[in-house]
């Protein structure tokens, strides 16, 4: 097959199972399952295939043209693109066959697997966007499908609340990459990325240093929103409202990771702006740090692996910000599958336990599932950077990347970032897998059945493997964005071990035995700050919520009493002088031919005068 | 007496009739008042007739006709107050104001 | 003396007699109508007849017979017509005056047709007073002379005094130009508009036929008048004497517009007149309950957007007047049909009066929707395009300001037309409200109205060619 | 058809259509109904025809009729199509089709109704086609009217209020254009009310400063333009649905058609020198309509003031237009949003109506977790919302994207700030989601559980959503068509 139908068919193929599922097959949700699952094997297949042949030219479709513009529709397929392509690809396949055990009772399933169709045909196409413009439409179709996947149970109102908070935050990001796409636009005069990155004759070269860094920290804007970065990773926590496997493919490993991606995409804009690189590094740095800390002490599986996607991606922004594409990719790629390895895992763990407490898993008899035992240990442990797993290879490049251009402040704090995720990994890990004590897990539970149906768990088999061996595919990868790469020697990769060992012994301190308490419980200001989010949610409501609503509650009184009421009171004055001219009318025609006579009389006489 | 005199008068005239249709209550002295005021019309047609106008016939057939019309006039006045007299046993103009407003 | 061009006067002149010997030798008031309809038929023939014919019809320059009289008197004739096809049971009149009122009419008619043609002082002045005094009468006429009688007296001082002081004013166009004819007023114009009294004179004059067409100051009669008098005498009073009227100021404007820029104080006056009359008008009918009443203050303003036209002093403006004049008297007509069908065993008829019509009898909402759409100045009537003339005349002119608030008072007229509107159509008729049915003579009468409203308004330029036709004869 | 111009035969639908419907008898419901219905359907194909049939790449005015009509003032019955009155006669039809199909179940005064259904319908389509000045006004008037009628007798709520205050809204407008058209023709001198030779003529430049604004605020009420759009939020909750579609999707149109064809096409240079006022204008209402609909209660005042927020996109590109620097994208995408807020705002009160009609309720709180009793209701009503908030593959993102552009270049600021506007759309979109549809299922509308739309009730729906994809996936057809006519309203300015 020639790239182009194998390309058409890799994006096109998850949109025919969307299309078909939605419209005809809400009646027989079997089917839809058959029809989205057939559509993304074909689209991983398509993807693979792509891979496999290699790097190809640009395909190009006029779309439109209004002006100065010329917008093309159409697929960049090189080694960044293709290789992302086949993870994007490969993760919903398998996080569509668990749902297929995940979901199999619930009963909205067609319009369930006709999202994550319509998901991955946007994710693709938005992967394979050869044109700025048709990215930031998929990155926003992304979104949308984000936002029906979190609200899916959407009569809790929680899981309404947390998808309408994640469209709001996302789109505060949006509209900044919305205005840097337009400057774009507006500087280069087109949108076609081979040509902006072009060294020749790209933005890099063509615009004025303060106009590029203004661009990248637009588009950066956009990232934050997306990839859950601080000041606007709020909504990340919450969106883990939506089905588990739905958390495991967009809010871990590929939508969240779209900003990353975009960035590595336009890497050479960022290279160039060093302003920008540095305004990436603290606040990839600070959100790091942050989500760490809120992971540490949050009792919910769910939410302590939202807090650690949120720290990863800003490990991950950290290396590219500090000048290293690969290690950011690299963390990238292998943070994808080890974070869905976990998501579907503790997905099993909710899906049978019912319940998202870490503890009350534990003690439910978590350790007895036993595939989903290893796969949590094998992901926990390439989270942490527990060698050989791939995590820790990837975090080693990027703490090599950040020696290299970050500066000592920023490795420091990437060190104590790890060692925070080492501890509150293990501490998950520890707390499911040694509990203090074993309640049996009664019988009136709701499940009948293996605990781990094939269909869920041949995907946690797939990412297992993905996330133990991931960590020695650096060479192929860094091929495929064609960097150079130099090989570490175990003597620099001790720091990291050192760093990694301390949080595992930490959490082994604190959770492995006695009374399975951290140490944060004996520091109550912390562990208070911590648990509530450094309160940046309430600092929000009470500031910007509450702003907006004033400036609503202002407006809208303006409106009523200003505008309205002002017209309403001017017709009224109208009315009024209608009823004041009615009293002329005085019904006494001695009045009526005064003053007509007179009037008349008086005007006749000036102008008789000659006036 | 020249011509201005004579208009001077007239418009005297005019004024006295208008300020009775306007003044006095009783619709009859407004209609005198009225009829002063077409006597001072009158008038003048007599007087340009008198000084100005070569022709000597017009004015004085205007006014012959006026007088005509007036008397007409007055007949018809006369029974619409007669007719409004005896439904409201009243000719004062200033109390005549139900239609008002 | 050419007798046929007096034709139509004198068709209707011997119909006069006719109708006013019928009664005496003994005919009901049923064939006095049949008669009067006849005469009217008979008239508006004739009228038509002499449409193209041009000339004078006694010695010269008394009476011009031309397009533009010739134009006005089929208006005219086809007003009473259709006034009198409506009169058949006119119940608000005494029931002996029945057989009475087509005479009065038709001979108020007669003096309308002669005002038009009359081209000469004096002869004007018996045009307009007979025109004036057979509608004294009717209006009298009322069944309920304790509220009738107030308001023919209200209407007849009022018109004895415009006439004085018209008169008043003639005498002095005597003295300057010592002559009572037209032409020789136009001949001498050069002199004449230098001399600050005849400018006294003409404004003086202008009075008379301010007082018909209840424009300002001489409109008070108009609401307290429509309020209370016969239906049927008002709704000629309201259609067709207003044609009359505006086509008489067209005449005199005719007369001194050779003057120029020396008419500019004539011209100021009345944009005055015209201002004041619409705003006034609409303003006071705002809150208004009487229908008949509102539609009087509404004449009011309606007087005001014609004398738009007329002070435009231009052939444009003229025309626009004349055109609008004749779809006024058309929408005005068709809402008083309308009107007099509804309440007609009431004195008063109050805008309550019309609730849920369009239940009671839709063809007739239907009708009195047409001619309110053409008071407010809606298309598809000819109140649109009217007013788009007559507007077109004062821009012309570089009256923009003018034009601006005539159409802010077209859009605070739309309040009141509005609250009738409502009336008709959403407010439910009271559950004994009889159904209401046309008689043949009305829906004839009624549908000509509809079908010239929107006819004008929607392929004027037949009409509004007559008209420029007419003006240009009266211009030379 | 052969012989009957293409125009004048779509204009004869609703008018063929209203004229048998005053002659069928009032009881006869169904029939008033179909004939509605038919001639809906016809003019819909004949605008197909007419989109497909106008040649984008020669642009310029098509399908030209011409005949004098008052030749002694120059008025004559000029019809023609340039590629935005194409596309807006392609949006009339679809509104009214729809219009019609969303009223099919009324039963109270149907004849009365649709009557004047079409007589609006009438005028819309005339202003689209109108080529002379007079006709332009004639047909606007026309299409204003009948809205008195049908909120005062068929709408619910406040309507005699809404109705009133519309009618005095718009009509104050129109008193405005009254002397400032009679003016325009009187200046030009030409003694004729053609519009294409009026814009053939240069203006003197005090003239069109001066008559610029008056046509701007005139046509700018019907536009919704703050801040004279009170009239329009109050006039939508009080219509039945069909009206407001008609009355959001393509009266609101009019008024931006009229700037469009009258201001600026005649007026550059008044244009150009006022731009920069109404831009802000345009701007503040743009933010402004999103603020205020995010504190109401009530589904329509929502969409209502949603209305005037988009309505503001329309203005700004129109100014921006006028400005210059970026005149072809922003007239491509005020022209573009006049589209697709059309198809949107229809499908919105499509909806909303259907909602009411069933529920008897539009206030927000009153709903809850209505997703669940009437999902195929509330999955249109938030594609019509997802529309709203610029989503792309959705027609609307790409007015906005284009007149961002415009305002960006132009303006830098204004265009940080509309853009930011986005933001408060979502916020109030999401909002009336959250409260309404989503959240635990609302006990008191378990009886709606059977009665969701079903059947032919989707069709009228199903044409919009499908109309708002269509273009949002494909915007070449709409843009190409525009385009051609965009290069030669601006050649205007740089002709002067």
């Amino acid at each position: 097959m020639d790239t182009t139908t194998l390309i058409l068919a890799t994006t096109f193929a998850p949109f025919a199972g969307f299309v078909i599922a939605i419209l005809f097959l809400h009646r027989s949700p079997q089917l839809a399952q058959v029809v989205v699952t057939t559509s993304a094997a074909v689209a991983l297949g398509g993807a693979v295939q792509l891979w496999l042949n290699g790097p190809a030219e640009p395909l190009r479709y006029l779309w439109f043209t209004s002006g100065a513009i010329d917008l093309y529709f159409g697929f960049l397929l090189d080694g960044l693109n293709l290789m992302f392509g086949v993870a994007v690809a490969l993760i919903t396949l398998c996080v569509i066959v668990y749902s297929i055990g995940y979901m199999a009772d619930d009963p909205s399933k067609t319009r369930y697997f006709a999202l994550l169709a319509f998901f991955e045909w946007a994710m693709l196409s938005f992967v394979y966007a050869v044109d700025l413009l048709q990215s930031f439409i998929f990155w926003e179709l992304v979104g949308l499908a984000s936002f029906f996947l979190i609200g899916f149970w959407y009569q809790k109102p929680s899981a309404a609340e947390a998808a309408r908070k994640a469209f709001l935050m996302t789109r505060i990001g949006d509209v900044g990459l919305l205005i840097g796409v337009l400057l774009v636009m507006m500087t280069a005069g087109h949108f076609d990325i081979p040509g902006l990155l072009d060294p020749d004759v790209g933005l890099v070269t063509r615009l004025a240093p303060a106009t590029l860094t203004a661009i990248t920290l637009l588009i950066f804007v956009g990232i934050v929103g997306k990839s859950a970065q601080f000041p606007l990773h709020t909504w990340l926590p919450d969106a883990m409202e939506g089905p588990t496997p739905v958390s495991a493919l967009l809010h871990s490993a590929t939508m969240v990771a779209a900003g990353v991606f975009l960035m590595a995409r336009l890497y050479p804009l960022f290279l160039a702006a060093e302003t920008t690189r540095s305004v990436i590094l603290v606040v990839a740095t600070i959100t790091a740090l942050l989500a760490a800390t809120m992971a540490m002490v949050d009792r919910d599986i769910k939410k302590v692996l939202a807090y650690s996607s949120i720290s990863q991606l800003g490990f991950m922004l950290m290396a590219l910000a500090a000048g290293s594409l690969f290690a950011g990719v690299f963390h990238l790629i292998t943070h994808a599958l080890f974070k869905a390895l976990l998501f579907l895992c503790s997905g099993l763990f909710i899906h049978h336990f019912a319940t998202n407490d870490l503890e009350q898993i534990g003690r439910s008899g978590g350790r007895g599932m036993r595939l989903t035992t290893i796969g949590l240990l094998i992901g926990g442990g390439a989270l942490a950077g527990v060698p050989p797993l791939s995590g820790f290879f990837s975090k080693e490049e990027i703490f090599a990347a950040l020696g290299h251009g970050g500066g000592s402040a920023f490795t420091i704090a990437a060190f104590a970032a790890a060692f925070l995720t080492a501890y509150y990994t293990f501490r998950m890990i520890f707390l499911v897998t040694v509990p203090d004590r074993i309640e049996p897990h009664t019988a009136d539970d709701h499940h009948e059945g293996s605990a781990e149906p094939w269909t869920m768990a041949l995907p946690v088999v797939v990412l297992s493997l993905g996330a133990a061996l991931a960590g020695g595919w650096g060479d192929k990868i860094a091929a495929a964005l064609g960097v150079e790469i130099s090989h570490h020697s175990i003597g620099d990769m001790l720091p990291a071990i050192g760093v990694v060992a301390a949080g595992v012994v930490l959490a082994w301190l604190d959770f492995g035995r006695g009374d399975r308490a951290g140490f944060l419980t004996r520091i109550p200001a912390l562990q208070s700050l911590f648990s509530n989010g450094w309160h940046i949610d309430e600092i929000y409501r009470a500031v910007f919520v509450r702003i907006t609503g004033w400036v609503a509650t202002l407006l809208h009184g303006m409106e009523v009493k200003g505008l309205d009421g002002g017209f309403d009171r001017f017709g009224v004055g109208i009315l009024g002088a209608g009823s004041g001219s009615r009293r002329v009318q005085s019904g006494w025609v001695q009045f009526y031919g005064g003053c007509a006579v007179v009037v008349v009389g008086a005007i006749a006489f000036y102008v008789g005068m000659g006036g | 007496m020249t011509l201005e005199m004579y208009l001077l008068l007239s418009a005297v005239l005019f004024s006295l009739g208008l300020f009775a249709a306007l003044s006095q209550r009783n619709l009859i002295a407004v209609l005198i008042g009225v009829e002063l005021m077409m006597n001072a019309a009158s008038l003048n047609f007599m007087a340009f007739n008198r000084f100005s106008v070569t022709d000597p016939a017009t004015g004085q057939v205007f006014v012959l006709i006026i007088i005509g019309l007036a008397a007409a006039e007055v007949a018809i006045f006369l029974s619409i107050i007669l007719n409004l007299y005896r439904q409201r046993h009243t000719i004062d103009a200033e109390s005549i104001t139900e239609l008002r407003r | 003396m050419e007798l046929s061009l007096f034709a139509p006067e004198l068709i209707a002149l011997l119909g006069g007699l006719v109708l006013f010997a019928a009664p005496i030798l003994g005919a009901g008031s049923a064939t006095t109508w049949r008669l009067a309809v006849l005469a009217g038929s008979a008239t508006f023939a004739g009228a038509v007849w002499s449409l193209p014919l041009s000339g004078e019809a006694f010695s010269p320059g008394i009476y011009y017979v031309d397009a533009f009289s010739q134009g006005v008197k089929v208006v005219v004739s086809l007003g009473y017509l259709l006034v009198v096809l409506g009169a058949r049971e006119p119940v608000t009149l005494k029931a002996h005056a029945w057989s009475e009122l087509p005479l009065f009419v038709l001979l108020a008619s007669v003096g309308m047709m002669m005002m038009v043609s009359a081209t000469e002082l004096l002869t004007l002045y018996i045009a307009m007073e007979l025109a004036a005094y057979p509608v004294y009468i009717a209006i009298a006429l009322h069944r309920n002379p304790a509220i009738g009688g107030e308001s023919s007296t209200k209407y007849m001082v009022q018109g004895m005094m415009a006439s004085a002081v018209s008169l008043y004013g003639m005498s002095f166009l005597y003295g300057l130009a010592g002559s009572t004819y037209f032409e020789a007023i136009t001949g001498q114009m050069g002199a004449l508009s230098s001399t600050p009294l005849f400018w006294f004179g003409i404004i003086l004059l202008l009075a008379g036929f301010l007082f018909k067409l209840a424009a300002l100051p001489f409109h008070f009669w108009a609401p307290d008048t429509y309020e209370v008098s016969p239906h049927e005498v008002i709704t000629f009073v309201a259609s067709v004497s207003k044609v009359a009227a505006i086509a008489v100021l067209c005449r005199i404007m005719s007369l001194v517009m050779p003057a120029g820029m020396d008419a500019c104080s004539v011209q100021n006056v009345l944009m005055w007149f015209a201002v004041g009359a619409m705003t006034l008008g609409n303003l006071a009918a705002l809150r208004q309950s009487d229908l008949k009443r509102l539609l009087g203050y509404s004449a009011v303003a309606h007087a005001g957007y014609a004398l738009i036209g007329v002070q435009a002093m231009s052939a444009n403006g003229l025309t626009s007047a004349l055109f609008y004049a004749v779809g006024y008297a058309a929408m005005s007509l068709i809402c008083f049909l309308v009107v007099a069908t509804v309440g007609r065993d009431q004195d008063r008829v109050s805008v309550e009066a019309m609730s849920g019509l369009w239940q009671r009898s839709p063809s007739m909402a239907l009708v009195f929707l047409v001619g309110l759409l053409g008071l407010i100045g809606l298309p598809p009537t000819v109140g649109f395009i009217g007013k788009w003339f007559l507007f077109s005349a004062a821009i012309e002119q570089g009256q923009f300001v003018l034009v601006l608030v005539a159409a802010i008072n077209a859009t605070i007229a739309l309040y009141y037309y509005l609250l009738v509107l409502r009336q008709i159509y959403l407010v439910d008729a009271p559950t004994d409200a009889a159904p209401l049915r046309w008689t043949p003579a009305l829906a004839l009468s009624a549908g000509v109205g509809s079908i010239v409203v929107v006819a004008m308004g929607v392929v004027p330029s037949p009409i509004w060619d007559q008209a420029a036709a007419a003006v240009a004869t009266l211009l030379h | 058809m052969d012989g009957l111009p293409l125009l004048t035969s779509i204009l004869l639908c609703p008018v063929i259509g209203l004229g048998l419907i005053v002659l069928i008898p009032g009881g006869a419901a169904r029939a008033v109904r179909w004939v509605s219905l038919l001639s809906a359907l016809a003019a819909t194909v004949m605008s197909i025809q007419l989109w497909r049939g106008y040649d984008a790449v020669t642009g310029g005015l098509q399908f030209v009729e011409r005949l004098p009509w008052v030749e002694a003032v120059g008025i004559s019955y000029h019809l023609g199509v340039d590629g935005f009155g194409t596309i807006l006669v392609m949006l009339n039809s679809i509104v009214y089709l729809t219009g019609v199909l969303t009223m099919w179940d009324l039963t109270e005064r149907v004849k009365g109704f649709f009557g004047f259904m079409l007589l609006l319908v009438v005028g819309v389509y005339g202003v689209f086609m109108a080529q002379d000045l007079f006709f332009f006004f004639f047909f606007y008037e026309v299409a204003v009217v009948p809205m008195y009628p049908l909120i005062l007798i068929w709408g619910s709520g406040n309507r005699d209020y809404a109705a009133m205050k519309l009618m005095l809204f718009l009509l104050a407008g129109s008193a405005l254009l009254f002397p400032a058209l009679l003016a325009i023709y009187h200046s030009a001198g030409l003694g004729t009310f053609d519009m294409v030779l009026l814009s053939q003529h240069r203006f003197d430049t005090d003239v069109q400063i001066f008559l610029y604004p008056l046509i701007y605020l005139g046509f700018g009420v019907l536009a919704g333009m703050f801040p004279v759009h009170g009239w329009s939020p109050t006039g939508h909750v009080a219509a039945p649905s069909a009206v407001s579609m008609l009355h959001a999707g393509v009266l609101m149109k009019l008024g931006a058609f009229g700037i469009l064809s009258v201001g600026i096409r005649l007026l550059p240079q008044g244009a150009a020198h006022w731009a920069p006022t109404f831009t802000v204008l345009a701007a503040i209402g743009i933010v402004y309509g999103a603020f205020v609909a995010i504190r109401q209660t009530d589904f329509k005042f929502v969409i209502g003031f949603s209305s005037v927020s988009h309505m503001g996109i329309v203005l700004l590109g129109l100014n921006l237009a006028a400005l210059g620097q970026a005149g072809e994208d922003a007239l491509n995408g005020a022209v573009f949003q006049m589209f697709a807020h059309g198809i949107m705002t229809a499908l919105f009160f499509s909806t909303v109506g259907f909602i009411y009609d069933r529920a008897h309720s539009k206030t927000i709180a009153d709903f809850g977790g209505l997703g669940a009793q009437m999902p195929r209701a509330v999955s249109i009503f938030i594609v019509a919302g997802l529309c709203g908030a610029g989503l792309p593959g959705l027609a609307s993102f790409w007015a906005e994207l284009l007149v961002f552009l415009a305002a960006l270049k132009t303006y830098p600021l204004v265009g940080v700030v509309v853009i930011v506007g986005l933001v408060l759309t979502a916020v109030y979109i999401l909002r009336v989601f959250r409260d309404a549809f989503f959240g635990e299922a609302n006990p008191r509308w378990q009886s709606l559980v059977g009665l969701d739309m079903a059947g032919w009730q989707l069709l009228p729906r199903a044409i919009l959503v499908g109309v708002l994809l269509f273009f949002g996936f494909f915007p070449r057809f709409l843009l190409d068509v525009i385009d051609s006519t965009t290069t030669s309203v601006l050649a205007r300015f740089w002709m002067q």
